[in-house]
C-alpha cells in the first residue's frame, strides 16, 4: 500500500502531469501561449503510430495469447454498454437533457488514447508489462459508445438523430483508429526487425513528445474550462469524476474474467475509465448537432481527463494490484 | 475590363460538415467553390478557437462560391439542408467577375 | 428562399490587437464574428509574410462580423476606437442573409 | 461614422503565381493587398486540397485589394494579364472603408 | 538471385512500403486521416536536410572521388536528354497532345529524393554503401528536364510555353535544391565533427519520419489515383511502369562507365528511373499552364513512384548486383 | 588567445552558424524556401522547453547557489538600465526619432534566448560549464526592458504610450516566459529522474533542431534585410554592432560582483549583448503602434543576431576568460 501510495506521489510529480498543469495554469492565467493547430495534430498523430506499432511488435514477440479475441469482444460489449450506464446516471444525477446526457454517454463509452498511454508509463514505471494487444483493444472501444448513443436518442430523444449513410463509415475509418490499427498491423508484420530500424524515432522521444502533447491538452483544457464554467453545474462535475471509477470496475471485472496480467488489467480499467475527446466529439457534430458541445468537451477534457491522469489511474493500479494479488 | 455580374455566397460551416456541403453543393449543380479555413471565432453558442486543437469538431471552414444570379436559389436550397440543423452562417453578396463562361 | 438585408464588416488588423478587438466588439454587443488567418501582404509600411515567423508580431488577422444594418454604427465606432492609432483595413459591404434571426 | 465607397477585388489564383500577381500589382500601382491562404476547393479543373502537400503546384491563395473606384480599371488589366493563362477567379465588389486617405 | 528475391520480399514489408500502403488504403477507403501541410513540409524539410547533410560528411570522410565532377556532368546530361526519350514514348503511347506530354516527360528527367533515399536504404540492408556525392548528382539532376520540356513545346507545341525572366532563377533555386545543395555543403564542411553533433538528430530519427512521410505520401497518391482515375488510360498507366526501368538502363550504362560502386551504380539507377513530385510540377504550372496536373501528378506520385519503391528499386539493385558482379 | 582564435574559427565553422548562412543567402537570392509558420513556432516552443528544463535539472543537481537571487536581481536591474543606455546612444547616433529610438532601446535590454543557447553550446565546446539557473535569469530579463521604454516615450515623447490594463498581465506571461519559466521549475522539482525520461527527447536531438530554427532565423532575417535595407542608415547599423559589447562589459561587471563561474560570465554577458526579436517586437506593436517595426526588426534580428552568432559571443568568452584566469 506504501509503495501504492508514493508511485500515487511520484505520478503527481511526473513531468508528464507538471507539463499538463502547466498548460492549466498558462490557460487560466490568459497567458497567449499556444501551440500551432498543425503541431498539436502533428504530435497526436506521432503518439498515435508509436503505441500501435509497439502494441504491434509486441504481439509479433509473444505471439497471440489466445485471450486476444476475447479481450477484443468485451472491449466491444464494455464500448456499447458503459453508455446506457452513463447516460441513467446523467438523467439521475443532472439536469442535461436527452440529447447532451446521451452526447456525453458516448464520450465516456469511447476512450482516450493519452490517458491509456499516461497509464501505460504508470505500470511501466511500477515494473509492470501488459498484454500488446491491449492496443488493438482501445481501438476496438473508439467507435461502439456513438452508436449506443444514437440509439439512446432514437429511444428517448424527440427528434432523432441525423443518420446519413455516410456517417457509419466515417466514424469506423476516422483518423485515429486507422492510424492505431494500421500502425499495429504494420508492427506485428514488421515485429523486431522493424523496430530496430524505426525505434530512435517511435520509442526513444515518446516520453518527451507526450510531455509537449500534454502541455497542449492543459491550454485547450483550461480554455475549455474557462469559457464553459457555467456548464459545470455540481451534478454535472460530479458525473465526471465518479463515472470513471465505475467504468474502470467494469473494466476489472472484464480484465480478471480474461485472465490478463495486473498491468493488462489496468489498462482495461483505465480504457473504461476514461472519454474520448477527439473521435466522438466530431461525430456527435455530425449526427446530434443540438447537443451542446461545451457540456461534453468541458467534462471529458476538463474533469474526466485530470481526473484520470492524476488520481485514477493510480487508483486502479493500486486496486489491480490488490486484487489479484501482484 | 468587361465584367459580369455574379453572386458571390460564402458559406462558414463546421468543418465535419465541409464535405457534406461540399457534396450537397456538387449535388446541385455548383460547378466551382473555394474552400477558405478559419482560425476561431464567436456566436450564440460561445467562443472557439483552432489553437492546438486535435479533432475535427470544434473548427469551421468558409466555403465561397461564386455564381450566376440565376443559379443562386439552387445553391441556396442544397447549402440550406445541408446547414439546416447545424450552426453556420450563409451570406450573399453581389458582385462582378471577369471571365464569366468561366461560371 | 427568403434572405434579409444585413452588412459585412471585414477588419484586418494586427494579430497582437485581435483579442483587444473582439473584447471591444462583443462590448459593444456583437454577437457573433470570425476570424480567418492571412498569409502576407503589404501596405504602407512594407510587405509582410507570416512564412517562417514565430513572433506575434508582424501578421494580421481578419475578423468577419455580419450584422444587422441598424447595429452597423455600434459596431464600427467600437473597431474605430481599437484601430484608430494601429495599421488595418476596415470594409463594409451590403449582403443577404439566410437565418436572419441569428444575427 | 464616415465612409468612402471603394472597390474589393479579390484574385483566387495559384500560390505559384502569388509573387507574380503581386508584382504586377506593385507595377500597377497598386500600394496595398492582404493575401489570405486558401485550403481546398474545386472547379473545372477538380479538387483539390492543401492536405499533407508538399509541393506549392496544386495550391492557391487569395489575394484581396482594396482600391479607389477610379483605380479599379487599372487593377484589372494588370491582374488579367497574369491571371490570362492560368486558372482562377477575379471577383469585384462594392464596399465602403473608412480611412479612406489609406487607400 | 535467392538473395534479390528475399530482399524483394523484405522489400515489400519493409515498415516504408507498408505506411505508404497504409496511407493509400486509408485514402481509398475515404478515411478522414490525413496529416497537416505544415508537417508534411516539415517533414520534407527535415529527410532534405538530413540526406543532403550525411552525403557531405560522407565526401567529407572519403574525400572527393575523381569521378565526382563526372558524374555530376552526366547526371546533368541524363536530365536533359531522359525527358526526350519519354516525349517520343508518350506520343506513340499515349494520346496526350504535345504540352501534356512535353510536362510530363519534364517529370521524368528530373528526380524524386524519397525515391533515392528509399534506394539508399535498400542498398544499406543488402550491405552495400555507396559515393556520397551521389546527393549532389540528385541535386544536379532535379531542373534541367523542365528545361528540355519547354524546348519541345517550342519546338513542337502550338503556343509557346511562358518564358518569363524569373522562371530560370526559380526553378534552380527552388527550395528542394538549396536544401540539398546547401546541406550538403554543410555536411562537407563540418565533416565528422559536425556530425558528431548533430546525428542524433539528422540519423537516428530518420527511418521513422520516413515512414511517416512515406504515410503522408500515400494519403496524398491516393487521393490523386482516386480523382484523376478518368486519365489513367491504359496508355498512360503502361507508360507509368516502362519508363522506370528505361530510365534505369540508362543510368545502369553511365554508372559502369563511371565506376561507381554497385551501390552508386544502383542510387544513378533510381535517379533515372524515378520522377518528380514537388519541383517539377510546381515550374509547370508556372510554364505550361495549360497541360493538366492530374495527368503527371496521378502519373509520377500514383504510379512510377510505388511502381520504384516496391519493383524497381529491387529490380535496378538485382541487375546493377549482376552485371558489377557485387 | 590562440585556443580562443580557433575556437572563434571553428564557431564561424560550425552547423548552427552555417544553416543560418544557407538562410540568409537563400533568402538575398529569392529561393522561394521557406520553412512554415507552425513548424517555426514549434521548434521554438522546443527550444524553450528544453533549455529551460535542463537548466531546472540543473538547480536540483547542484542545489540553490546563494548568489541564485542576486542574479535574479542584477538581470532585473540591468534589463530596466540597459534601453535608457541605449536610448542615449541612439539619440545621439542615429536619426530615430523619439518613439523609434525608445522601441529599439526596449529590444536590447531584454534578451534573445538563442543567442543564450548558441553561447551556451559554445562554452560547452570550450570546456566550461555554467550556473543552471542562468535560464531563471534570462527569463526575468525579458519583460523589464519594455517598461523602460514605455517611460522614455512618457518622459520624452509627444504622445504617450498606449497604457492600458491588459498589457502589463500580457506582456509577464507572454508564451516564452511561461515555458521557459514553466520548464524550468518542472525539471528543477522532477530532477535527474525527470530528465532519465525524456532526455532522448530534450537532450538528443537539441543541435539538429537549433540547426533548422537556425536556417530559418536566416531565412526571416534576410527577409527582413532585403525589406528594409533603407531603414539601415550607417548610423542606426553601426548602433546594432557597438551596443552588443556594451551591453556585455556591463554583465561582464555584473557577473564578477556576482562571483558567477567564467561560464556563467559569458552567458550574463551574452544575455545584456542580445536583442530581442520575440515578445519585445510583440509589446511594441501593441503600446507603440506608431514605431517602425522595420527599424527594429531588421537591427535586432538582421545585424545584433548574427553578430553576436558570429563575433559577439567568441568576443565574451576571450574577456571572460581573460578577466577570470580561466
Ligand atoms: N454574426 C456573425 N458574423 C460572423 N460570423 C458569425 C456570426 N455569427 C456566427 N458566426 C460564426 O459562426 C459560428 C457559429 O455561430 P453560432 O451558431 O451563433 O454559435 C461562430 O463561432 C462564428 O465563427
Ligand atoms: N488597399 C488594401 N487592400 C487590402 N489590404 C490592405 C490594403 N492596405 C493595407 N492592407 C493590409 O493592411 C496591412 C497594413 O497596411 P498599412 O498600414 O498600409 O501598411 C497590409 O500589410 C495589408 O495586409
Ligand atoms: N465558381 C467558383 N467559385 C469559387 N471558387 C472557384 C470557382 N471556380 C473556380 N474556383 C476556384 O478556382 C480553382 C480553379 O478553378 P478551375 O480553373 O475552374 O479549375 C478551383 O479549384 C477553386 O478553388
Ligand atoms: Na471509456
Ligand atoms: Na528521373
Ligand atoms: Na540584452
Amino acid at each position: 500500500m506504501d509503495g501504492i501510495l508514493a508511485l500515487a506521489a511520484g505520478n503527481l510529480l511526473s513531468p508528464i502531469i507538471l507539463f499538463f498543469a502547466l498548460g492549466l495554469l498558462a490557460s487560466f492565467a490568459r497567458s497567449d501561449l499556444s501551440i500551432p493547430e498543425a503541431i498539436a495534430k502533428g504530435m497526436s498523430i506521432y503518439l498515435l503510430v508509436s503505441i500501435g506499432f509497439k502494441g504491434g511488435v509486441s504481439v509479433s514477440d509473444h505471439g497471440i495469447d489466445s485471450t486476444l479475441l476475447l479481450s477484443l469482444l468485451a472491449g466491444l460489449i464494455l464500448s456499447f454498454t458503459i453508455p446506457l450506464i452513463a447516460f441513467a446516471l446523467l438523467r439521475t444525477m443532472t439536469r442535461l437533457d436527452v440529447t447532451d446526457a446521451a452526447a456525453v454517454a458516448a464520450h465516456y463509452g469511447s476512450i482516450s488514447i493519452v490517458t491509456f498511454v499516461a497509464a501505460t508509463s504508470v505500470i511501466g514505471s511500477a515494473g509492470l508489462s501488459s498484454e500488446g494487444y491491449m492496443v488493438a483493444v482501445a481501438a476496438v472501444m473508439e467507435a461502439p459508445a456513438i452508436l449506443s448513443a444514437l440509439w439512446l436518442i432514437a429511444r428517448y430523444g424527440k427528434t432523432g438523430p441525423e443518420m446519413e449513410e455516410g456517417l457509419m463509415r466515417e466514424i469506423l475509418l476516422n483518423g485515429s483508429i486507422v492510424l492505431l490499427v494500421g500502425s499495429f498491423l504494420i508492427g506485428w508484420i514488421t515485429g523486431a526487425e522493424g523496430m530496430d530500424k524505426i525505434a530512435p524515432f517511435i520509442v526513444a522521444p515518446f516520453q518527451g513528445v507526450l510531455c509537449l502533447f500534454l502541455l497542449d491538452m492543459g491550454l485547450v483544457a483550461g480554455r475549455g474550462l474557462r469559457e464553459a464554467r457555467s456548464v459545470l453545474t455540481p451534478g454535472v462535475f460530479l458525473f465526471g469524476v465518479i463515472m470513471p471509477p465505475i467504468g474502470a470496475s467494469l473494466g476489472l471485472v472484464a480484465g480478471l474474467l480474461l485472465g490478463l496480467s495486473t498491468g493488462g488489467v489496468v489498462l482495461f480499467m483505465t480504457l473504461c475509465a476514461s472519454a474520448s475527446y477527439i473521435a466522438v466529439p466530431a461525430a456527435m457534430r455530425v449526427a446530434l448537432p443540438e447537443a451542446n458541445p461545451s457540456v461534453y468537451l468541458t467534462l471529458s477534457l476538463g474533469v474526466t481527463f485530470p481526473f484520470n491522469l492524476t488520481l485514477g489511474i493510480p487508483l486502479y493500479l493500486a486496486v489491480a494490484s490488490l486484487v489479484t494479488g501482484a | 475590363m468587361q465584367t459580369h455580374k455574379a453572386k458571390r455566397v460564402e458559406i462558414t460551416i463546421e468543418a465535419v460538415m465541409e464535405t457534406r456541403l461540399t457534396n450537397a453543393l456538387i449535388k446541385a449543380g455548383v460547378t466551382g467553390f473555394t474552400i477558405l479555413p478559419v482560425l476561431g471565432g464567436s456566436g450564440r453558442s460561445g467562443q472557439w478557437s483552432r489553437e492546438g486543437q486535435v479533432s475535427r469538431a470544434g473548427g469551421m471552414v468558409s466555403v465561397v462560391c461564386i455564381i450566376r444570379p440565376d443559379r443562386l436559389d439552387g445553391l441556396l436550397d442544397a447549402a440550406f439542408a445541408v446547414v439546416e440543423r447545424h450552426i453556420g452562417v450563409v451570406t450573399v453578396t453581389d458582385c462582378e467577375v471577369l471571365r464569366a463562361e468561366r461560371f
